[in-house]
């Protein structure tokens, strides 16, 4: 354990909380900038996670980068514990290149640029936070920090859907997205709250999470009670996860955000739900989950089937893009209820496959909404002609939400299927239909969209500019990189999974 | 053996460098992918070589206990789920399996790949895609050649998909033709509802099993570890993914649509090789069909019997020389199914090779026509070997080929099927194949004669013949088509035949039922002269006929009705479902379930602010009644 | 000697009195009057408590008359303070009458 | 029977700061016009020397005076200066404002004094008798303050309502007073517990005195039922006023309930366990009424009201869960008022210049604040977050602390109510959110844009509120990050309380 190994997780939160912090302290106005500071705090943090995940030795598993800070003793005994493991290590790394990109994209926000960054550097904190830290106090104060910025990252900085019949305005969804999350969170705080009183009642007042694991372990949490507080945990946590039906925030909420916010919504925040069933429901409540997992699975199975279906009719891309989320983050629910180590690993992977794969649909959306100030399906068509690059990355982004295979998702579906197949078979099968689904709105979307003879209303469209392909790129690099040898990311993912009680 | 791993791999590797770098190369990088391609082609016939002096003794080969023939399986690891050795986890593998089916396979698809990707230099050389075309066809020969090296059902499954988004692509090449875009999605949409089925088989065997690979699961079937339930089970819905591949009933309608692709795509694509993928999975998974008392095997026949003959029956009626090849096609698939439904495992294999070539050169040769006369209707042409005789010629050996002509290829493979037929089947079946050997010859000879025969229209004065790059390919393919026929005898010397190199259990030295032989010569010869009589010499009018049975010709011509069933299911059922549940998200999830408490909140909030009513009197009131209350509380709590 | 009893009727009477006069009267002074009331109501309750008392134990004090004594200044400061603020609305609104000083509500 | 000059230094502070108002008095006489401004500055450095005498002087004194009329411990200790500190920054908040818009400057910061004196005898008084007149002397000021703007209509109606309903209550209180007395025939708060204790039969007159004793605090925070004075007060008193009286007089209020409550009823816990369940009830509804109306208010200081109403009913909660053997709840409450005041100065700071500006107080009114005024709109939505109970500011913190200690009490259903109500209040606090940086600004009476109507938008607020508001921001955040060193001062003034 050198120095570095010490501090480097609470260098994850510091730093983008410094640039926040700094940036609030920036003179405002001048775009450019502001563009360039984030980049590099970005940049660190991203540099930061490769680090962490690099070092992070699978072989010995568990915790590591294990440090705590004393906050505040006595009765509450909260202190800032720190640490990682196979699970939280993909996300930390999914975490810093989802915002390095999201900030590289962010030139075109030109309109109060500083506040922008600000916020969304907060958000990225308690997006880091919640995927390091070991205390549930802790946990919940980076959860909701997560959340509290979307407001206004969409309110401000976020665009309106207007179809005549059919009209969300961006005040709508961020009012929806907001205090739909904060609704889900207020269960999980009285879960945490009935955590805290019945481990204080067994004698141990803490809200350190493997202090409460070890508990759990211990069996202190009797049955009924672990089976009537985990539904607080999946619910609220659910929620963000988009878990049916309190998915309808998630499809409002990212078309209204702006593209860098949909890229990081879409692409970690949801996760944080997932995460948190796992790290807290699953950790501290095992047989509350055992009991649970039935429903939960059920309902992940209605995610994956109901959200294609409702993708097929829809006409804004981004709505698409918003349903197939809920769609796919029913995969990572299904493999989180398999309780099956197949299973959950291929729920941690499809987490960050989905969490890459929609950031790159949101990144290109974001580029064709520049340019063409529509997202109608009815509208586009022939776009790769005029933006090809933008195209075939938008294609292979779109195969890999189909489940191609020698793309990211098709490993995590798989693995999602294998562990369920071992478990609830017909579920399964209902799963793996759904999963045929995803291929006729994909392939409704690339054909309306991308391929025929562009109108010449067209005629002058550029393609996406030099960042978005970079970034566009180095996201379709990693996509096929875990499609065609998952093994790197794997081989942490699986001591991860190892670990959860009662799989 | 074990560098067979580099056939596919070439191609792997050029697809990538054509995309990327074509544009700076000569040829747009088309030459990548022959050499590629060609490559390949070179190892294969190491491999063979190699095959053929290894024994039980070199690295990774034994005798298959299912085949009882030379099996080589070499493995790398790919990835594991779960970690290594911890309970219920799995290791994914690298790995090829080389045996006899496999070799045959990697031929067909070498040479048929070598040969199309020459043809189409000249065929597509003023396309704005070129370099684009030849990528995708590098990345569909890699996945094609992965598909039948795989030694686990995970490695057969990725390329399955890998070829399916091949062919979706290069159907919709010219994308910016609506029928094309509708013809790519349905042709992927069609096989990706199979593939549910591939996909939920393999993963029903790896839960019985607890591993993908094929030989762990044929040991299980062989040893009865795997119940016969779920042996059938997952032989049927492994069957439904190679429907789906192979176009049989009913899931057939993607391939005559799938013609709007470039013509030598249709050549390689849906002729040669993809479509044969689903006959190749049956035959590669032969022990889950015919173990315990084979049911599988019956379903197979059944469908397979069925496809070819209502296949047979379109391709008779249809106009379009492209579509009449593809319903052929899909006849002719039907036959392969049919074959391995009856044991002919040997029989299918070489049809599916004899089939291969005779259907590449036929569609090379519709081509090299289309290519010329741009026209796709058989109407608009007729006469034509006056002006392109080398066509002319390779495409009548094709259709000769084809239509069971005595030496040519698909004659003895036809007539092994028959044997096979005659052997398990019962009558009905015999009969009804011999009629559909009778069609195919019939429509063969009726798209030749129409095409190539009669006077020449004079629009078709200008026509020219096909330059060498696409001439010289038809030729080598008419070559084999002629010739192929012929390593079906046990020559004298170690060659023991064709039915002695690739079989199922035992081997099939060559055998010939003179009866059913004769049979299908007279047959094959009377439907050629009756094609001729009335397609050429157009001396017989079928007018009478075609009136007599009106109704029923209508319902052949319009395909059996299969695509607007399809149509109205999607349209009336789907996509109307699919609204429903996007309005219901809308109406009511979202408007009543959600924002409903949220405005009844409000609402409340706005109705309870009343009782601050402004009167300082009310709120003394208020005070004396909460007083009251409050005292009358503590009170009774007490109390 | 008369039962404290009497006396603490009498004085919830009263005090129940002033409550009515504060709900019923329109008239601000008047409100302000049935205060007085209710606190009159408390002294005669403190008063009587403080004379019933026995002078021993814990009774042995004057707290009775001594919150008497205060709460009759306060209340007089009360009156006064009352009186000046309704002085300044009969100025600017010209009446008194509680049901018309009602501008904010809900 | 102690003399009564016994340790009276003890009281030095309160003497002083009596001196101190008397003072403000004087010099206002001899103060010319236009001049006045300094008496701020004379009140403010005035506090500033106490709130060090103070506690130079009572630091970790034990001591009871007149046999336990007067508490001089740590408890009060924290709270006088928690007091005098936070009465700086009200007067500092409110130095333009009198400027510009009050007359009778010096009355207005004596009278502010004044008050102040009287909630540092509340947090002191063990006594009803004691804390009855130090109740009063604060809501006299108060109701002069209320009515501080002479001329208008609102002002004086404010101060009416504020008078009648304020005099009912204490004529209840002191009912009560009275039936405790006579029952009991003590007025001691620890004398009242042994009472309650040791009371046999059960007489009505003593339980129903107990209940009329709570009506009159409760008025005093302005729970459910006895609330409706609150917004009508709010929003007619002068702004500073209205900042004070959220501020202020709740927090003296439940300081004199946490030393009731925890002086004479959980001692008395064994013969009278249900006490906790009326301040339950009582709390449960008032977060809850206060919140759901909050919802439908448009007007910026009635809002507040509301959601003062619905913090009193978190706050209440923390009071039921008083109990003998932990701090958690003393702490939590403690925290809790501490947190609050800091917020909705920072929340009031920011709109009080923002009504120096423009002159208006709807919420509507708000719209493109964040374009025009950045720092302004900064702190507001800073604070809005923090009333609503989101990290990282001191709301959130003091929420989870406070909610924790009614659930480890036994009452998770009330900490579930807490935490489903402060949801509820997220919402109107994110539609003056909304205003603020999503809306652009509405038009002005003329018609034109808002900021040329009220050129003084474009100018940056002035120093005091700047400073309110810089610190004000800074002492959320670091609270919300980082409370251990005030929960470990509190941890000691709860100490004192809790024996």
């Amino acid at each position: 354990m050198n120095e570095f190994d010490d501090v480097a997780l609470l260098l994850l939160i510091v730093v983008p909380l410094f640039g926040s912090l700094s940036m609030m302290l920036m003179p405002g106005g001048q775009s450019k900038e502001s563009w360039y500071f984030a980049i590099f705090i970005s940049a660190l943090s991203l540099a930061l996670a490769l680090v962490v995940f690099a070092d992070y030795d699978y072989d010995e598993g568990g915790f590591q980068y294990l440090t705590s800070y004393e906050w505040l003793p006595g009765p509450l005994d909260i202190s800032l514990s720190l640490g990682i493991d196979g699970i939280s290590a993909p996300m930390v790394l999914l975490n810093g290149i989802v915002l390095f990109g999201g900030v590289l994209v962010s030139q075109t926000v030109k309109h109060r640029t500083r506040d922008f960054f600000v916020l969304l550097f907060a958000l990225s904190a308690g997006v880091y936070g919640v995927f390091v830290v070991r205390d549930l106090f802790f946990l919940f104060f980076f959860y909701e920090l997560a959340v509290l910025p979307m407001y206004l990252l969409i309110g401000i900085w976020g665009s309106s859907t207007d179809f005549g019949t059919f009209l969300r305005t961006k005040e709508y969804g961020a009012m929806k997205l907001l205090i739909f999350l904060v609704a889900g969170s207020i269960l999980v705080w009285i879960g945490i709250l009935a955590l805290y009183v019945e481990a204080s009642d067994n004698g141990v007042a803490t809200f350190s999470l493997q202090g409460l694991a070890q508990m759990a372990e211990n069996g202190q949490f009797d049955n009924d009670f672990q089976t009537l507080v985990f539904p607080l945990f999946m619910v609220g946590f659910g929620v963000l996860a988009g878990l049916w039906p309190f998915h309808t925030w998630s499809p409002d909420g990212h078309v209204a955000a702006p593209t860098a916010v949909s890229m990081l919504h879409a692409g970690v925040l949801m996760k944080l739900g997932a995460y948190g069933i796992i790290r807290v429901g699953m950790f501290l409540l095992p047989e509350g989950a055992d009991n649970w997992m039935p429903v939960l699975i059920t309902l992940g199975t209605v995610n994956v089937v109901y959200g294609a279906v409702s993708a097929m009719s829809q006409n804004d891309l981004k709505y698409i893009i918003g349903y197939s989320s809920v769609s796919h983050m029913g995969y990572v629910l299904m493999g989180i209820a398999t309780l099956d180590n197949i299973g959950v690993g291929g729920a941690v992977l499809q987490m960050f496959s989905h969490g890459i794969m929609t950031a790159l649909m949101f990144l290109l959306v974001g580029a064709i909404y520049e340019r063409t100030h529509t997202r109608d399906i009815s509208v586009l068509n022939g776009l790769a002609k005029r933006m090809p690059k933008n195209s075939f990355f938008f294609a292979i982004a779109g195969l890999a939400s189909l489940g191609l295979p020698g793309l990211s998702g098709f490993i995590a579906e798989f693995m999602v299927f294998t562990g369920a197949f071992r478990t609830y078979l017909p579920l399964a099968i209902l799963a793996v239909i759904g999963a045929a689904l995803t291929a006729i709105y994909i392939l409704r979307l690339l054909a309306r969209t991308f391929m025929g003879e562009p109108d010449e209303r067209w005629n002058d469209l550029t393609d996406s500019s030099p960042v978005e392909m970079s970034v566009g790129a180095a996201f379709v690099a990693i996509i096929l990189f875990v499609g065609i040898w998952p093994d790197p990311l794997l081989r942490v993912i699986n001591v991860g999974v190892q670990s959860v009680p009662g799989v | 053996m074990e560098w067979a791993w580099l056939i596919p791999v070439f191609s792997f590797a050029a697809a990538p460098a054509v995309v990327i770098f074509g544009k700076y190369l000569p040829g747009k990088g088309s030459w990548l992918s022959i050499l590629a391609i060609g490559g390949g082609f070179v190892v294969f016939w190491l491999v063979l070589d190699s095959w053929l002096d290894a024994h039980t003794g070199t690295i990774g080969c034994f005798t298959s206990e299912n085949t009882s023939l030379l099996t080589c399986d070499y493995e790398r690891s790919w990835f594991n789920a779960g970690i290594v050795g911890a309970v219920g986890s799995v290791s994914l593998n690298w790995g090829i399996l080389i045996d006899p089916l496999t070799i045959a396979m990697l031929g067909l698809v070498t040479f048929v790949a070598l040969m199309v990707q020459v043809y189409s230099l000249s065929y597509m050389k003023d396309d704005p895609r070129f370099g684009w075309y030849f990528a995708v066809h590098s990345l569909f020969a890699a996945a094609m050649l992965t598909l039948v090296l795989a030694d686990n059902f995970l490695l057969l499954y990725v390329a399955w998909e890998l070829v399916g988004i091949c062919s979706y692509l290069l159907i919709g090449f010219w994308h910016e033709r609506q029928a094309a875009r509708e013809a790519a999605k349905k042709a992927f949409i069609v096989t990706r509802i199979g593939d549910v089925g591939l996909l939920v088989g393999i993963l029903l065997i790896w839960r019985d099993v607890g591993s993908f690979s094929m030989l762990d699961a044929f040991e299980a079937v062989r040893t009865g570890a795997m119940s016969e339930g779920v042996a059938t089970a997952s032989a049927i819905l492994l069957f439904l993914g190679a429907m789906g591949k192979s176009a049989q009933v009913p899931f057939h309608v993607w391939l005559p649509d799938a013609m709007e692709g470039p013509t030598p795509v249709s050549a390689l694509i849906h002729a040669a090789t993809m479509v044969v993928a689903g006959v190749y999975l049956v035959a590669r998974t032969f022990p889950l069909f015919e173990a315990y008392d084979a049911d599988p095997l019956l379903l197979v026949s059944i469908v397979g019997l069925v496809t070819a003959l209502g296949a047979s029956t379109i391709a008779l009626v249809a106009t379009d020389l492209k579509r009449i090849l593809a319903y052929s096609t899909i006849s002719h698939l039907g036959l392969m199914m049919l074959s391995l439904g009856a044991f002919g495992y040997t029989a299918a294999i070489f049809h599916m090779m004899a089939h291969g070539f005779s259907k590449a050169l036929l569609f090379l040769g519709a081509g090299s026509v289309l290519h010329s006369t741009e026209f796709q209707e058989t109407g608009e042409m007729g006469g034509l070997r006056k002006v392109m005789p080398v066509t002319a010629i390779v495409f009548s050996i094709g259709a000769l080929s084809l239509g069971g002509i005595p030496i040519l290829a698909g004659f003895w493979s036809k007539d092994e099927i028959l044997v096979a037929v005659n052997d398990h089947r019962n009558v009905t079946f015999i009969a009804l194949t011999l009629f559909t050997a009778f069609l195919s010859a019939l429509y063969m000879g009726r798209a030749m004669f129409l095409v190539f025969f009669g006077p020449l229209k004079d629009q078709n004065n200008h026509v020219h013949d096909a330059p060498i790059a696409m001439a010289l390919p038809m030729a080598l393919l008419g070559v084999l088509a002629l010739g192929f026929g012929l390593i079906s005898f046990n020559w004298p010397g170690s060659f023991g035949g064709f039915g002695t190199f690739v079989f199922f259990g035992h081997g099939e030295p060559f055998h010939f039922e003179v009866w059913l032989g004769a049979l299908s010569i007279i047959m094959a010869v009377a439907a050629f002269v009756a094609a001729y009589k009335i397609y050429a010499l157009r001396s017989v009018s079928l007018q009478g006929l075609r009136s007599r049975n009106s109704g029923l010709l209508k319902i052949v011509e319009n395909k059996y009705y299969f695509d607007e069933v399809y149509q109205w299911t999607i349209d009336r059922v789907v996509l109307v479902f699919s609204r429903f549940i996007a309005y219901f998200d809308r109406a009511i999830v979202n408007d009543i379930i959600v924002n409903g408490p949220a405005d009844v909140t409000r609402k409340f909030g706005i109705m309870i602010r009343v009782h601050v009513t402004g009167h300082v009197y009310s709120y003394a009131m208020a005070m004396a009644l909460g007083s009251v209350g409050l005292g009358i509380f503590v009170w009774l709590r007490v109390a | 000697m008369v039962d404290l009893v009497y006396f603490q009727l009498l004085s919830a009477a009263l005090f129940a009195i002033g409550i009515y006069g504060v709900m019923a009267r329109r008239s601000a002074v008047l409100i302000v009057m049935s205060i007085e009331l209710m606190l009159n109501a408390v002294n005669i309750n403190l008063i009587a408590a403080a004379s019933h008392m026995d002078g021993t134990g814990k009774f042995a004090n004057f707290d009775g008359e001594l919150i008497a004594i205060f709460i009759i200044t306060v209340a007089a400061a009360e009156v006064g303070l009352a009186l000046a603020i309704i002085l300044r609305i009969f100025r600017n609104r010209s009446t008194v009458n509680v049901d018309e000083i009602n501008l904010m509500k809900w | 029977m102690t003399s009564l000059s016994e340790n009276i230094d003890l009281l030095t502070p309160e003497f002083a700061l009596a001196g101190l108002a008397f003072l403000v008095f004087a010099v206002d006489l001899f103060l010319p016009e236009g001049r006045k401004g300094m008496l701020a500055w004379l009140s403010m450095a005035g506090l500033i020397a106490l709130i060090v005498l103070s506690i130079v002087m009572l630091w970790d004194e034990q001591e009871s005076l007149y046999d336990g009329l007067l508490a001089v411990d740590d408890f009060a200790l924290f709270f006088k200066v928690f007091f005098m500190g936070m009465g700086i920054f009200i007067i500092l908040s409110s130095m333009d404002f009198v400027e510009n818009k009050l007359k009778h400057q010096g009355e207005f910061y004596g009278l502010l004094l004044f008050s102040i004196l009287g909630m540092n005898v509340m947090a002191q008084s063990r006594e009803l008798l004691t804390a009855y007149i130090a109740l009063e002397l604060l809501s006299f000021s108060l109701y002069v303050l209320a009515a501080y703007a002479k001329d208008s209509a609102k002002s004086n109606e404010s101060a009416l309502k504020y008078i009648i309903v304020g005099a009912v209550s204490s004529g209840i209180l002191l009912y009560g007073v009275s039936m405790v007395y006579s029952t009991l025939g003590v007025t001691k708060f620890e004398d009242i517990a042994a009472g309650l204790a040791s009371a046999s039969e059960v007489a009505p007159a003593l339980w129903v005195g107990v209940g009329l004793i709570l009506v009159g605090l409760m008025f005093k925070v302005s729970a459910v039922p006895f609330h409706m004075w609150a917004p009508d007060v709010y929003e007619g008193a002068p702004y500073p006023v209205t900042a004070y009286l959220a501020i202020g007089s709740k927090a003296a209020a439940f300081a004199l309930i946490l030393r009731l409550v925890s002086e004479g009823f959980v001692p008395a816990a064994e013969r009278w366990e249900q006490w906790q369940l009326v301040f339950a009830v009582v709390a449960a509804v008032t977060m809850l009424v206060g919140n759901l109306v909050a919802l439908a208010q448009k007007n910026l200081k009635r809002l507040m009201a509301y959601s003062s109403i619905g913090h009193a009913g978190f706050i209440l909660a923390g009071i039921t869960a008083l109990s003998s053997d932990s701090h958690l709840a003393s702490n939590g409450v403690m925290f809790y008022l501490v947190g609050y005041a800091i917020t909705n100065l920072v929340v009031f700071a920011a709109i009080i210049s923002f009504f120096n500006m423009t002159g208006k107080e709807m919420i509507a009114d708000l719209g493109g604040l964040a374009d025009q005024q950045p720092f302004l709109a900064a702190c507001l939505g800073m604070g809005l977050f923090s009333l609503a109970g989101l990290p990282i500011f001191v709301g959130f913190t003091m929420k989870f602390y406070l909610f924790t200690a009614v659930a480890t009490e036994g009452f998770l259903w009330l900490a579930a109510l807490a935490v489903f109500a402060s949801l509820i209040s997220l919402y109107y606090y994110l539609q003056v959110l909304r205003q603020v940086y999503i809306e652009p600004a509405p038009p002005g009476e003329g018609g034109s844009a808002m900021a040329d109507e009220h050129p003084a938008l474009n100018r940056i607020p002035s120093l005091p509120l700047l400073t309110v508001l810089g610190t004000g921001a800074a002492a959320m955040i670091w609270l919300g990050v980082y409370p251990r060193p005030l929960i470990e001062v509190i941890e000691v003034a709860s100490r004192a309380l809790v024996t």
